[in-house]
């Protein structure tokens, strides 16, 4: 993955986005030790700081968890989690956003409906 | 223009020069910048001081030089033996002319019961000290001319020998003594210490050690002629010496 | 401990202001982009900080001392410039040698490898290479010499592309090896913007916003939308800069001055943008009339 | 936090002096060249020379003392000290840990250094134009004083570092707050000024007359005033880099 910096989406963000990405493709296991702040910025040559704040929006989400002086490891539960809160937020913005992309190119119920069962069908 | 201004003006050309030098030979470093690194450099530095200690040594043990600088108790010495040729010779007293100061002897022979002399000095400045001397043990027709030379002493410096002797010759039955034209003599003088100061120190105590001894009378031509024999002296330049 | 200290700066040229009231505090160790237009005073405050410079007005601290003509400031802060400039004897080797003499937590052999990778040959002298070697070679004096206070005024002009992106990397490892504070005066924002952590945006001699980056994003939005939904919505709020191309208007707007939901704007039909830091950095500091268009009308 | 470097200004001050010493060592090697080219300028004629005429001889003393190179020497010593606080040199420091109070430092150390080894160089060059003159003039070399006197060496020393504080606080004064500046150049104007109205104000006998010792007191003292001038000056200076 390779961080954007001319996306909208601020880099703290996107590192948090490509951890929780991280779970889910299950290359960061459960109570796995995650990346340092420091192993992040080498890796995505960005600020620690940044990579830290980023480390510390999962943290407060309880994703990870701390260690004292060992670091953060990834939290048990954390893969069901991320999937649950995609499912929640992510796919609930993303309706909307397809509802009113489908208003304002006065695109019928039917035919938005129609469109995603078919794209479906495709992607499988 | 007063002296200060002169000796300043001359002062800032001559720094105007210096300057000059100096920055054509920063230019000329500047070029030669890549040969000369730090470390060449050093060794040209220790070298060329290397070479002036050499120079030293060698001059201090190898340095002799033939011509002596008097010390202030010889002057002292030389100064009172010459002091009385003066005396003597105003006194025409012949006893100061001792062989010791003999430097050259002419002998003529010539005609007739006088000798004619013409003496030629050459320029104005040069004065030559002729005197005449009966000697009883010459015999008749003949003449001995001598030179004497007592010291001459500049600035320690001895330069008697230095003098060139006249010109002495017979011809056409007369006895010619011409003074040579003017004759320079260079020294070249080793003085380790900061003239200026010295120059200016020095009229202070060096009154009562004169390092200059030179009389008019430190030379003398010397004609001697049997008795009875007699010297024509149209010039009247000659004195005559019991 | 405050690593910088600025109160009231300010910094007179003969008649010209070149630093006015700057007050600025910088602490822990962290890496600074200093940005600002050319002749903002960037390079200003650095040689005030540096200690080259002694102020007009206020003071400036720099590990809690005055750093003007102080040798404890000195030794432990250095101030890389294309001013920086070494005796014509001294090869790059020596001047290594010299650097390593002289600051004590100089790495030599990661001098060394970086001078290597970027190809400066080391028995070259410094006047010899071109801007952009000289560049490197300046920064590269100024991470191994690993002060605590490392002040980089302009240090990738000159250098080409492909080695301005290494040494943004370089050094980004080299402060996380060993952290320190680093102030990167730079007009190229965009470049940069990834390895810092604050920015100090300065303009006509003002400091017109210290955040850090991710705040600083935060600051202006664009929103684009149909003109007449607009304009209601750009009287409650400091419109930055607006353009309007057939009947469709784009503005840079104050975020925190902006009260109205995401939900509110989508029904309207407008739609909300991030800027990148640059571009916010330009706005902060485009001033009025500064439009280019408007020397053309 | 990290702990910041705690270096005595000590320590700094005898780094400074170190790399200084070395890389403006251009500055003696310039020194060399321009005692080689008036070594060989005034090689026949000395630094001095009096002239005696007694009747039709001349003799004329060629003095070879230090003068000539101790004047160069001094010259030298002042235009450097000047460039010293140029801009090639000023900037040089800032690359390395320095203020301008410890530069000032170091760079009067270093004169000081290079007052002494100038004064080696000096009479490197002298013993070298000596010994020259030794093998080419053998008979008319007259050795008055070959080893240069103790307390001479320390007068030289003592006269270049004077000349080196003069130029340094020179360059200080053109580098420093404008107060000082317009101050140095009414004073300067004032010093050239003076002597060509009043001539007789300068009249420096009474200090040529001191001892030698004395008189490099003397100096000694002046160039610890202009010294600690050039310091204070310095430590109220911003850097200027233009």
């Amino acid at each position: 993955m390779h961080i954007h910096l001319d996306s909208t989406t601020p880099i703290y963000i996107q590192i948090a986005e490509w951890l929780q990405h991280e779970i889910i493709a299950n290359r960061l296991q459960a109570d796995e030790k995650v990346y340092s702040q420091y192993q992040l910025a080498e890796l995505f040559n960005i600020n620690p700081a940044t990579a830290g704040k980023g480390l510390t929006i999962l943290l407060e989400e309880q994703l990870l968890y701390k260690k004292r002086g060992l670091g953060m490891f990834v939290a048990t539960d954390a893969k069901d989690r991320i999937l649950s809160k995609r499912r929640n937020e992510i796919l609930t913005k993303m309706a909307q956003e397809i509802v009113l992309e489908a208003q304002r190119l006065l695109v019928s119920d039917e035919e938005l409906l129609a469109l995603i069962q078919k794209t479906q069908e495709e992607l499988k | 223009m007063t002296n200060a201004t002169v000796l300043l003006l001359s002062l800032l050309i001559t720094i105007l020069l210096l300057t000059l030098v100096f920055f054509i030979v920063r230019k000329v470093s500047n070029k030669t910048k890549n040969f000369w690194t730090l470390k060449r450099l050093s060794i040209g530095i220790t070298a060329y001081i290397a070479v002036g200690l050499f120079a030293l040594l060698y001059l201090s043990l190898f340095a002799n030089s033939s011509i002596q600088v008097l010390s202030k108790s010889e002057l002292k010495k030389i100064e009172k033996n010459i002091e009385p040729i003066q005396k003597y010779d105003q006194e025409y007293n012949s006893s100061f002319l001792t062989d010791n100061y003999k430097k050259k002897t002419w002998e003529f022979d010539f005609l007739g019961g006088t000798l004619p002399v013409t003496i030629n000095n050459g320029n104005e400045d040069s004065s030559l000290n002729i005197r005449h001397l009966y000697n009883d043990n010459i015999p008749a027709g003949k003449a001995i001319v001598s030179y004497y030379q007592f010291p001459a002493i500049i600035d320690g410096i001895d330069i008697s020998d230095k003098i060139p002797l006249p010109n002495v010759y017979m011809s056409q039955n007369q006895l010619w003594i011409e003074a040579l034209s003017r004759h320079e003599v260079n020294y070249h003088r080793i003085k380790a210490s900061i003239g200026i100061l010295d120059f200016n120190r020095e009229e202070d105590f060096d009154d009562d050690y004169p390092s200059s001894i030179f009389y008019l009378s430190s030379n003398f031509i010397v004609i001697e002629t049997p008795n009875g024999t007699d010297i024509e002296d149209s010039q009247g330049v000659i004195q005559y010496l019991r | 401990m405050n690593v910088i200290q600025c109160e009231k700066l300010s910094k007179k040229f003969g008649r010209l202001h070149a630093l006015q009231d700057i007050t600025c505090t910088i602490n822990g160790e962290k890496i600074i982009g200093v940005i600002g237009r050319n002749g903002a005073g960037k390079s200003t405050l650095l040689t005030i900080i540096a200690g080259f410079l002694k102020p007009t007005n206020g003071y400036c601290q720099v590990f809690n001392e005055n750093p003007f003509n102080n040798i404890q400031a000195a030794a432990n802060s250095i101030l890389i410039d294309d001013q920086l400039s070494f005796s014509d004897y001294l090869s790059l080797e020596e001047i290594l040698k010299m650097g390593a003499d002289f600051y004590p937590n100089w790495q030599n052999e990661l001098a060394y490898r970086l001078l290597h990778y970027a190809n400066i040959d080391l028995s070259v002298k410094h006047q010899q290479l071109s801007k952009g070697q000289m560049a490197t070679f300046n920064l590269v004096y100024g991470l191994v010499s690993r002060c605590a206070l490392t002040i980089l005024d302009e240090p990738m002009n000159g250098m080409d592309e492909a080695i301005r992106t290494d040494f943004y990397r370089a050094i980004l490892k080299e402060y996380i090896a060993f952290p320190r504070t680093i102030l990167i005066a730079s007009h190229h924002l965009q470049e940069m913007e990834s390895i810092l952590e604050e920015i100090l945006l300065i303009d006509e001699g003002t400091v017109v916003t210290h955040a850090s980056v991710d705040e600083l994003k935060e600051q202006l939005i664009a929103l684009s939308g149909p003109s007449d939904r607009m304009k209601s919505l750009l009287s409650e709020t400091d419109v930055y800069a607006q353009q309007i191309v057939g009947g469709v208007s784009t503005a840079i707007v104050d975020a925190s001055k902006l009260f109205i939901t995401e939900e509110m704007l989508r029904t309207k039909g407008i739609t909300k943008s991030a800027l990148t830091a640059s571009e916010i950095c330009r706005y902060l500091t485009n001033h009025k009339g500064s439009d280019i268009d408007a020397i053309f009308d | 936090m990290q702990s910041l470097t705690n270096m005595s200004f000590k320590t700094i001050i005898k780094k400074q002096v170190k790399w200084k010493a070395k890389l403006y060592s251009s500055a003696l090697s310039s020194l060399i060249i321009l005692q080689v080219i008036f070594g060989a300028l005034l090689f026949s004629s000395g630094s001095g020379s009096s002239g005696h005429g007694r009747g039709n001889l001349n003799v004329q003393f060629s003095i070879y003392s230090l003068d000539t190179f101790l004047f160069i020497t001094v010259f030298w010593a002042f235009i450097t000290a000047i460039l010293f606080t140029t801009k090639a040199y000023r900037m040089d420091d800032l690359s390395i840990i320095s203020s301008r109070t410890s530069s000032a430092i170091a760079n009067i150390l270093v004169l000081i250094l290079y007052s002494f080894f100038a004064v080696l160089i000096m009479l490197a060059s002298y013993y070298i134009q000596i010994l020259g003159l030794m093998l080419m003039e053998k008979d008319t070399f007259i050795i008055d004083k070959l080893l240069i006197s103790p307390s001479i060496f320390i007068l030289c020393i003592c006269s270049i570092c004077l000349f080196s504080a003069i130029g340094l606080l020179f360059g200080y004064c053109f580098q420093g707050p404008s107060i000082i500046k317009i101050a140095s150049i009414v004073l300067l104007a004032i010093g050239i000024i003076s002597p060509i109205i009043f001539p007789e104000s300068v009249n420096l006998q009474p200090f040529i007359q001191l001892p030698d010792l004395m008189l490099s007191g003397f100096y000694i003292i002046v160039s610890i005033l202009c010294f600690t001038l050039c310091i204070w000056i310095a430590d109220k200076s911003e850097v200027s880099r233009k």
